[in-house]
């Protein structure tokens, strides 16, 4: 790689101000603390209004970005018809030049100094950080305008939204970080808001320790994060400091220590797994998952936004981010079997199977982000970094929608209940437009064509196996008829069906559905939500809502509620077309603009102007003599690039050269299949299981036992629905299903749960055995040990003078013998 | 023999007397006859005359005392070396007037109210006084001896004043008789040395007596005189008189034997050590770092058990005496020896102030409570918050806080041993760390008793403190702070040279 | 050492000043309850603002330096002299402890603990800051000894008289224990100035001469002062003291010991043990290290075990502190600026979290975890405020807490003089499960007090309820009747419990303010101490070879 | 040498004294035994003085003489005082104060 020409990359002040976006929200935040319980609408104005900011900027910064990457390729952009059809080839091929890395735009300032060590705090924006941070404002935006309706007249309306607001702006915070410090701000601010957020409604207990155990599960895999940090940082802090001017904080300075191949294997794989158990915690990966379904006890907006569509996916970002540790770490590279894919794999069927046993439809939602979640690290685990990526993307939309649909059902349609058994069903009919958002998300998330989830997930599926990991292909192949099943069975018994309980009107005490089921979180019990209530004119729209006032059964939700909900099905319908990669290179905007390009760049390039502005770029240009052959050939033109060996002298990698698998169309047939099959199956099941259990069955049944006497005919009659119940439901999915959930409550769980008690437990021990007996009781010991001597020689002092003479004769005499000994020789 | 007797008898010369140098003493000497005389003529509503006399007669002798300072810087000697007057003494002399003057201050009231014989009291202690003064200059043996009888002798009677009770005689005859039991033993060691090294002059003795060819008889000798001056000191084990005489004698005269008759052992036994014994070390090292030890322990463990705070106050002034002795088991360490000297003068300054400061509360408290229990004292700080402040001045000073005069002397104490960076040395040093926070842990309960207790029997009337107790505390009380924060006000007269004439070990 | 000898007036009367306000207060009538409080807080202001003069005519430019550098004769028989001067070290610690003066003594206007007597409370209150004031500008070792234990008196009458039930004990536990180390202390530094042979206890020389004397003697003498310092920060296992102390004391005792006392000990480590015994520091280092990992760990299990508030608050500072202590022992530079901002931070934090709890304990007379609960609907701001305290002090990034906990790991991967990193490393690991562990007992706290409803005997005593029970009238709930009940039966145990007052405003909004602002922007102190603490370190590579 | 059987003497006088001073309960014996030593201490000095030929001795011997009359002065009015109080000069009975 000798010859080299020039480059240039543009810039533009939304790139360079990037770190509004983080920083309006959090002013946001301060704003309602402080006056917002003065304002007309009492602070939720400034939550949207900082959100909506954001999301200007973020979008600006979006547009610069793809210009800048577009400025790099120069003429060679014109001649985009090419890729059409060479679209695997390496880019070396087309117009003999490579495109260069487009190095993100930062914009620190000295945040911290210690002992000569200057910390930053700013923006570093690259397509990964400008991708999400679109996102989460986007999301967050749409699911602040939900709110406006969803908690009106809720007693801590303006506290809700200033949280909303601060988790916001600790996210943005945290993916827009350039250095590993100001990742762990944004991810412990998120912690904190999901801490308050589930704990919204903290009177009753249960939501209180649900936020608890939240916080507290995910602080467990903090550790990891903290450890992780510490050991990145001295790790590659000699070679950040040699080689680009910056310490081993900052993330760029990571990835390329770890691409460097200086980083000693012990210290790397030490690193990855660690931050990768902060990620576990994050993510509700297995087998920290646990804490995302309790999660649920928040309100619903909450879920939509922090527990399934933004924060719970940080964990992801960061192994996104600082993908070349784990690359090296857990060889990727050479297809090793990595903790991360392994994990990964696991979380998506465990879930999957848990979503099944579920009766409150956000709990069924919950275990399907965690299977999701599931897909985005067996992604990153196996070297699909793109679809993983790209699937967090789309992920977001539809996933957010379900739970809008979700909250809009319990809302309007449910009487507050979450439980889908015992007051929905047939809802279709009184709120086509909550159910068609529904559907369409449904079929996004089941990966049905043309929806997004299509796009994104047969990606992930199509890389794993591409890169050889042929189990986890088929695990994944499982995952996704298990999602189709579940979702149909949710689908089914929300809006299919006869109305039940609150669907159908009925009023039931909300207190004893509280008494026998503790899921039912998301409701206020009465007393509060009164005491809470200032104007009880807004009652119906209160999120206890309807609670003691007679109700007008199930109906659609009002506008601010289904705007959001729309907007996101759009979504959720359109947005696999910004990477479908099935359809050609010029639809793979993400490949182009998010994926960061494994291209090895000069010091000097970097150092020169620092990162940021518009750099003028020495781009090494690949010698000729490289293949140029097609398909698996591309991957040799890449096995000698960026992360499969180490890179030219003074020039650095900041990603690794991940391979894209070919789509092949018996793959997108294959997997299409699986969901087919899935959804045929679960159709199968709601329609004999649900429908068809009138009254009339039972009597069936009974008349199927004389029929055994006698009646064989009739009794085969119904042999099959005997079949079906008793045999595949009963013997197939029940077992394992609750086995699954059985485990995972008492085993898991209880794990979790136990390490608190266990802690708790041995505080008392310690306190009360070692700190009071032992230490403790040393220090009083000696004091009493002092004065009982003073006790043991008061009798010398008998009082009796002949007594004292004989001591002041007997100690004279003795010192003169001693002495005299001593010193006479 | 009898011959060869008077022509040692013939060729006597008369010495000359530097009647300057004496004028303290000989001021004493008239005051006693003065106060005598008036005494037997006046008329017992009169007797607080002889109070203000006494007192003027201690501020008379101070003077010349005071111009010897200032005139002369080298030092007089007398009788061929046998009376002194450097500046060590005269430091010594000094103190012991201004000490002697605050016990008159505070036993005034006392003996009006108690009805005791006033007139021999005042008489007594001048002579003691007298006593003292003399020891100062002492270097002789015959003269050690001699003032030391001349301030113990009244002291015995003084500590029996109370004719009619009981309690107070038990204090006199059991002071007396191991009193004068302890003096016959150091006599008996005194003769020792005499025969040994033929001479009763210190310094004599100090040239004749060497380490590594000491005989059983030198040994003897510096043990038991060492022993007689431990019992003044009430050095343990030769202190079990101490608590009981404290606790019997009236609460002047107990203020005053714990701090000037224990000075005046200090002062005998310092210029014994430096003088007679500097090369005997080998001998009274051991010995005196075992006594060191042994009576600060014992002191303070004993006196965690006291319910009765003037017997508190006396096993405390025992392991007070422990750490004005520690230094002294350095002396002849080239080291340690001129700062273990500074040490034990710094220390008896200080002990001073504040030990008569505490003696003279409790006079004040009991005149009120009339009981001696530390209980009794609870909630003073409610209804006298000066006397209760007062009092915490004291004893945080006698536990070492600074910026106390308390923390100035045990700083120093420790100093000097530490200076000798000996394994003995550092042995001690802990051992009197340790002793420290006992000694804290009595003096910091009789605090909180004046703290945070309520008065015993919900009395809180005020005390009435009469003026002389009151400016008995107001001189203790400044003595105590100038000291602690401003350490300059007597290191300067600390900074001694070596006695005069001491060999230099 | 170089020094810059300007102003030199300032340090002196910004010590001294309080005693001059105990002096004239001593001579003020006693019933004169107002006229008190104002000069206690006049004379603490005046000394606040001869603080900030200190701030701003201090010369950040060269904070390595010794600025308003006196060295007056005081003792020179002893070779002690009155040697002041002030740093980037001891900078935010001198002005800390002028603020928390102030601010408590702002704070006791309403709250003066029963047993009354507000004339003594004051003036201990002067003499303490004076001592506090006076340690951390001390450069000689006995002026520093001096200031040092000068703090014991006031703190031993604070708790003694103006404490809790077990007040006497508890007192007397402190007292003593505190002299032992101290006495200890005494000794290791008089065996220091003869072994090296200085000629005066001044820092400078001292720091110049003690690496020269040999190793073993090194190691014992830093044995003497590291009892003494340790018992005062106060390192496992020398705590036990300090729970009964801070349980036991008055709010604003317990504010003054958690933000200043217990950091005499870590700055005594930092500033004299340390430098001037620099094999003697490496040798203990390892040690130092365990016990605090060990007393980061065991006092947060000592924190699940507490039942009552302010004991559970007690026993976090120990394990806060070894955190401090951790960053101390890895003797690099990083770690011991993470150990001077924890410092800081925790005194802020801690302080404050004592604030709160003495408030609660005067609303409802008890510190009973079970008893209390449903705070945040009888006191909501109270209730926050409890919250945001507790959130700093489990180290969320952004709050002071972070600042200190974080770097402090961080440096025990790498530490200093070839330490063994083995070790260290594993005590990082443990001490960021410590982290953890301080999230649960501060949240399992929170919940319990915070968070559910009020329990039964306390109510509807609150005016946040009357509130929205007068609001609430028209709905028929339980709540609002409940408390509709209560507030109209006449004859009624407690009185109404308020949310936060004026006083507790005005003396805790710069707690935190301060918070927000060094967790948000730790370069401020990080700035001024980072040159001072570089340089010392490099003096200990220097002599440590 | 003769100096030898008066140091003897001497001893042995002391040895006495100090054994009544230790065993006999009876103020006014208590009193002769301190005689007996301060005599041995006498015998002492004018031996040594004799022996060295040096006068000091024998003066030490006489100041001792006086102050010991001085001494048992005192000593007998004291004991006087006792038997007023409690009829009794029993020593063994003085231990009001103990402890």
């Amino acid at each position: 790689m000798v010859a080299a020409e020039v480059a240039h990359l543009s810039s533009g002040w939304f790139l360079e101000n990037a770190w509004l976006i983080g920083l309006i929200p959090a002013v946001g935040f301060a704003v309602i603390i402080l006056f917002g319980k003065k304002l007309p609408m009492q602070g939720s104005e400034i939550g949207l209004g900082t959100l909506g900011a954001s999301l200007v900027i973020a979008t600006g910064a979006g547009i610069q970005w793809m210009q800048r990457t577009n400025s790099a390729e120069g003429e060679e952009a014109a001649a985009g018809v090419l890729r059409g059809i060479a679209r695997s080839l390496p880019r070396v091929e087309e117009g003999g030049h490579a495109e260069p890395f487009i190095e993100p735009v930062t914009k620190t300032w000295v945040w911290w100094q210690n002992s000569g060590l200057e910390f930053g705090l700013g923006s570093s924006i690259d397509g990964l950080s400008v991708m999400l941070l679109w996102l989460v404002a986007f999301i967050s935006l749409l699911v602040q305008i939900f709110s406006l309706d969803y908690v009106r007249g809720d007693r801590r309306y303006t506290h809700f939204f200033a949280a909303m607001t601060l988790f916001s702006s600790g996210m943005l915070i945290m993916v827009m970080a350039d250095n590993m410090v100001q990742v762990i701000l944004g991810w412990e601010i998120m912690g904190l808001c999901s801490f308050l957020l589930i704990g919204h409604w903290w009177e009753e207990e249960a939501n209180a320790i649900a936020a608890l155990k939240a916080f507290f599960t995910v602080r467990v895999g903090d550790v990891g994060l903290l450890v992780g940090t510490a050991i990145l940082f001295f790790g590659a802090n000699q070679y950040a400091v040699d080689n680009l001017d910056t310490n081993g904080f900052n993330l760029g300075a990571i990835q390329a220590w770890a691409l460097s191949g200086e980083a000693s294997t012990w210290t790397i794989v030490m690193a990855a797994t660690a931050l990768f158990i902060a990620c576990i915690g994050k993510s509700g990966q297995f087998p920290l998952h646990t804490w995302l379904p309790d999660a649920m006890a928040g309100p619903t907006p909450v879920s939509s936004l922090l527990h399934s569509s933004t924060m719970v996916v940080a964990g992801v970002f960061l192994v996104a981010q600082v993908y070349p540790v784990f690359w090296e770490g857990f060889n990727i590279a050479n297809g090793g079997l990595s903790f991360i894919a392994v994990i990964g794999g696991i979380t998506i069927v465990i879930s999957a199977l848990l979503a099944f046993v579920q009766d409150d439809i956000k709990k069924v939602l919950a275990y399907s982000t965690v299977s999701q979640l599931g897909y985005m690290m067996l992604g990153l685990g196996t070297g699909a970094w793109l679809p993983a990526v790209f699937h967090i993307f789309t992920h977001a939309f539809f996933k957010c929608c379900l739970f809008l649909c979700a909250g809009s059902v319990s809302h309007s349609g449910s009487h507050h209940s979450f439980d889908m058994k015992k007051d929905m069903g047939g809802l279709r009919k009184y709120m086509p437009i909550t159910f068609g958002a529904w559907v369409v998300s449904t079929l996004a998330l089941t990966g049905v064509f043309p929806f997004a989830g299509f796009w994104s997930k047969d990606e992930i599926i199509d890389n794993v196996g591409n890169n050889g990991y042929t189990f986890l292909f088929w695990v994944g192949l499982g995952g996704a008829a298990l999602t189709a099943g579940y979702m149909t069975r949710a689908t089914y018994l929300v809006f299919f069906g006869e109305p039940r309980g609150a669907a159908a009107g009925e009023h039931h005490d909300e207190h004893d559905v509280h008494a026998d089921d503790h899921q039912l979180v998301g409701a206020v019990p009465h007393s509060l939500s009164a005491a809470a209530n200032d104007h009880g004119d807004d009652h119906d729209h209160a999120d206890h809502g309807h609670g003691g006032h007679d109700d007008h059964g199930p109906h659609e939700s009002g506008k601010l509620i289904l705007f959001p909900i729309v907007v996101l099905a759009f979504f959720a319908t359109v947005s696999g077309f910004s990477n479908a990669t099935p359809l050609g290179e010029s639809w793979e905007q993400f490949k182009k603009f998010v994926e960061p390009r494994p291209e090895a760049v000069a010091f000097d390039a970097i150092i020169a102007t620092g990162p940021g502005e518009s750099v003028q770029l020495v781009v090494p240009a690949v010698d000729e003599g490289g293949d140029d052959g097609h398909g698996e050939a591309a991957d040799d033109g890449h096995s000698t690039g960026c992360g499969r060996g180490d890179p030219e002298a003074a020039t650095a990698c900041f990603f690794p050269a991940v391979v894209h698998a070919e789509p092949k169309f018996a793959k997108i047939l294959l997997s299409l299949a699986v969901v087919a099959a899935g959804y045929a199956a679960a159709i199968a099941f709601c329609v004999a299981f649900y429908k068809k259990r009138d009254p009339r069955l039972v009597g069936l049944t009974e008349r199927s036992r004389v029929a055994r006497a006698g009646y064989l005919f009739l009794a085969n009659k119904y042999y099959l629905d005997h079949l079906y119940e008793k045999v595949i439901v009963r013997g197939v999915a029940h077992p394992i299903a609750d086995a699954a959930y059985w485990i995972n409550q008492r085993v898991l769980d209880g794990a979790v749960n136990g390490v608190g008690e266990g802690g708790k437990r041995a505080g008392n021990w310690v306190y009360d055995n070692i700190d009071q007996k032992l230490v403790d009781g040393a220090v009083n010991g000696s004091g009493f040990v002092a004065s009982e001597s003073g006790h043991a020689m008061q009798p010398v002092q008998s009082g009796k003078v002949n007594h004292y003479g004989a001591l002041l004769f007997g100690a004279a005499a003795v010192g003169a013998i001693v002495l005299v000994i001593l010193n006479v020789s | 023999m009898f011959a060869f007797l008077v022509a040692q008898a013939s060729d006597w010369i008369t010495p000359v007397i530097d009647w300057h140098a004496v004028a303290p003493e000989l001021v004493l000497v008239a005051g006693i006859n003065i106060v005598l005389l008036i005494d037997l003529n006046i008329s017992d509503a009169k007797k607080w005359v002889l109070a203000t006399l006494t007192g003027f007669v201690m501020l008379g002798a101070l003077l010349p005392v005071v111009t010897l300072a200032v005139i002369g810087d080298d030092s007089r000697s007398l009788f061929d070396g046998r009376y002194v007057i450097d500046e060590y003494a005269l430091i010594l002399k000094a103190f012991f007037l201004l000490v002697a003057y605050v016990v008159i201050l505070m036993s005034q009231t006392e003996l009006e109210e108690g009805g005791y014989y006033q007139g021999e009291f005042y008489v007594l202690m001048l002579c003691s006084v007298l006593g003292m003064v003399m020891m100062s200059s002492a270097r002789d043996l015959i003269s050690i001896f001699v003032a030391l009888e001349l301030l113990s002798i009244p002291a015995y009677m003084l500590a029996a004043w109370r004719k009619r009770d009981v309690k107070s005689n038990e204090a006199g005859v059991k002071y007396y008789l191991l009193g004068v039991f302890a003096s016959g033993v150091m006599l008996y060691g005194m003769s020792f040395l005499f025969g040994a090294t033929n001479s009763t002059l210190l310094t004599d003795i100090g040239a004749a007596l060497t380490d590594g060819d000491l005989n059983g008889l030198e040994v003897v000798g510096v043990v038991f005189v060492i022993c007689g001056f431990a019992f003044k000191i009430s050095a343990v084990p030769f202190h079990t008189w101490a608590p009981d005489t404290y606790e019997g004698a009236p609460t002047p005269v107990t203020a005053f034997l714990s701090v000037a008759s224990k000075a005046a052992g200090f002062v005998a036994l310092v210029s014994i050590i430096f003088l007679a014994f500097p090369n005997a070390s080998d001998v009274y090292e051991p010995l005196i770092w075992t006594l060191a030890a042994l009576t600060m322990t014992v002191g303070n463990v004993l006196a965690l058990r006291q319910t009765n705070i003037v017997r508190m106050l006396a096993y405390s002034s025992v392991s007070q005496g422990g750490f004005i002795l520690m230094p002294l088991a350095f002396a002849g360490n080239s080291n340690a020896g001129g700062s273990a000297l500074n040490a034990v003068v710094v220390y008896l300054l200080v002990y001073g102030f504040m030990n008569l400061g505490a003696f003279a509360i409790v006079i004040a408290v009991s005149r009120k409570t009339r009981s001696g229990e530390i209980s009794s004292f609870g909630g003073l700080f409610g209804y006298a918050p000066g006397l209760a402040v007062a009092m915490t001045v004291f004893f945080a000073s006698l536990a070492g806080i600074p910026p106390l005069g308390g923390w100035f002397a045990k700083f120093n104490a420790f100093r000097a041993v530490l200076q000798a960076e000996t394994n003995p040395a550092y042995v001690l040093a802990a051992i009197a760390a340790v002793n420290t926070v006992v000694s804290a842990a009595y003096y910091m309960r009789v605090l909180r008793s004046v703290w945070m207790d309520d008065a015993p029997d919900g009395d809180t009337s005020p005390v009435v403190t009469p003026a002389p107790i009151v400016a008995a505390l107001g001189i203790t009380v400044i003595g105590t702070l100038v000291v602690g924060v401003y350490p300059n006000a007597i290191t300067r007269f600390a900074e001694l040279k070596d006695l005069t004439g001491a060999i230099v070990p | 050492m170089e020094t810059l000898t300007d102003q030199t007036w300032l340090l002196t009367v910004g010590t001294f000043l309080p005693m001059l306000g105990a002096l004239v207060l001593m001579f003020w009538p006693k019933n004169d309850e107002a006229g008190i409080k104002g000069i206690g807080i006049l004379t603490a202001g005046v000394t606040m603002l001869v603080g900030i003069y200190t701030l701003v005519q201090f010369d950040y430019g060269q904070s390595a330096k010794l600025q308003f550098f006196v060295d007056a004769e005081w003792i020179p028989v002893i070779k002690s002299g009155y040697t002041i001067g002030l740093d980037g070290i001891s900078l935010p610690l001198y002005i800390l402890s002028m603020a928390v003066t102030f601010l408590v003594m702002v704070y006791t206007w309403d709250n003066m603990p029963e047993a009354g007597n507000t004339k003594a409370f004051y003036i201990l209150m002067l003499v303490l800051q004076t001592g506090m004031a006076g340690t951390f500008i001390a450069q000689d070792l006995i002026l520093f000894f001096v200031f040092f234990e000068l703090v014991l008196l006031p703190m031993y009458f604070m708790i003694g008289v103006w404490g809790g039930e077990d007040r006497r004990y508890a007192s007397l536990k402190f007292f003593l224990y505190t002299m032992f180390g101290s006495a200890f202390m005494l000794v290791a530094f008089l065996a220091l100035f003869f072994q090296t042979g200085a000629e005066s206890f001044g820092f400078a020389q001292l720091i110049d001469a003690g690496a020269a004397i040999d190793r073993d003697v090194q190691i014992w003498i830093f044995a003497g002062m590291f009892l003494g310092f340790a018992v005062k920060v106060p390192m496992f296992p020398f705590h036990t003291w300090l729970p009964d102390a801070h349980t036991q004391a008055p709010t604003q005792g317990s504010v003054i010991l958690a933000a200043i006392l217990l950091k005499l000990g870590t700055y005594g480590f930092v500033r004299i043990a340390i430098p001037m015994l620099p094999e003697g520091a490496k040798a203990w280092a390892p040690a130092i290290g365990i016990l605090a990992v060990i007393g980061i760990i065991y006092g947060a299990l000592g924190c699940l075990a507490q039942t009552d508030m302010k004991r559970l608050i007690a026993f976090s500072s120990v394990a806060h502190m070894g955190f401090v202590m951790l960053g101390i022992s890895t003797l690099t530079s990083f770690g011991i600026n993470a150990a001077l901002f924890g410092m800081v931070a925790h005194g802020l934090i801690t302080g404050m979290l004592f604030f709160v709890a003495g408030s609660v304990k005067h609303r409802y007379h008890t510190l009973e975890i079970q008893r209390l609960s449903g705070m945040l609907i009888q006191m909501p701001r109270m209730g926050w405020i409890l919250g945001f305290c507790a959130m700093a002090s489990l180290g969320l990034p952004g709050l002071a807490g972070f600042w200190g906990e974080f770097p402090a790991i961080l440096s025990a991967y790498q530490p200093g003089f070839g330490l063994s990193e083995p070790l260290f490393r594993t005590l990082m690991v443990v001490a960021a499960v410590g982290t953890v562990l301080a999230a649960s007992y501060l949240l399992w706290l929170y919940q319990r007090t915070a968070f559910g409803e009020p329990s039964d005997e306390f109510k509807g005593h609150s005016d946040a309820e009357h509130d929205a029970a007068d609001r609430g009238h028209g709905v028929a709930h339980s709540l609002s009747a409940a408390a509709n009940d209560h507030a109209h039966d006449g004859d009624d145990a407690h009185e109404d419990i308020h949310d936060v007052q004026l006083t507790e405003w005005l003396s805790w909004t710069p707690f935190l303010v301060a918070i927000v602002v060094f967790g948000v922007y730790p370069q401020l102190m990080f700035k001024v101490m980072d040159p001072a603490v570089t340089q010392m370190v490099e003096r200990l590579g220097a002599s440590l070879g | 040498m003769l100096a030898v059987n008066f140091l003897l003497l001497g001893a042995v006088l002391f040895c006495i004294g100090v054994y009544g001073v230790l065993v006999r309960r009876n103020a006014v014996m208590v009193l002769m035994s301190i005689e007996l030593i301060l005599n041995a201490v006498n015998i002492n000095l004018v031996a040594f003085s004799v022996m060295n030929g040096n006068l000091d001795g024998q003066v030490f011997a006489l100041y001792v003489i006086a102050i010991a009359a001085a001494e048992v002065g005192v000593g007998l009015a004291m004991v006087l005082m006792i038997y007023r109080n409690r009829k009794s000069i029993a020593l063994d009975e003085l231990s009001e104060m103990k402890g």
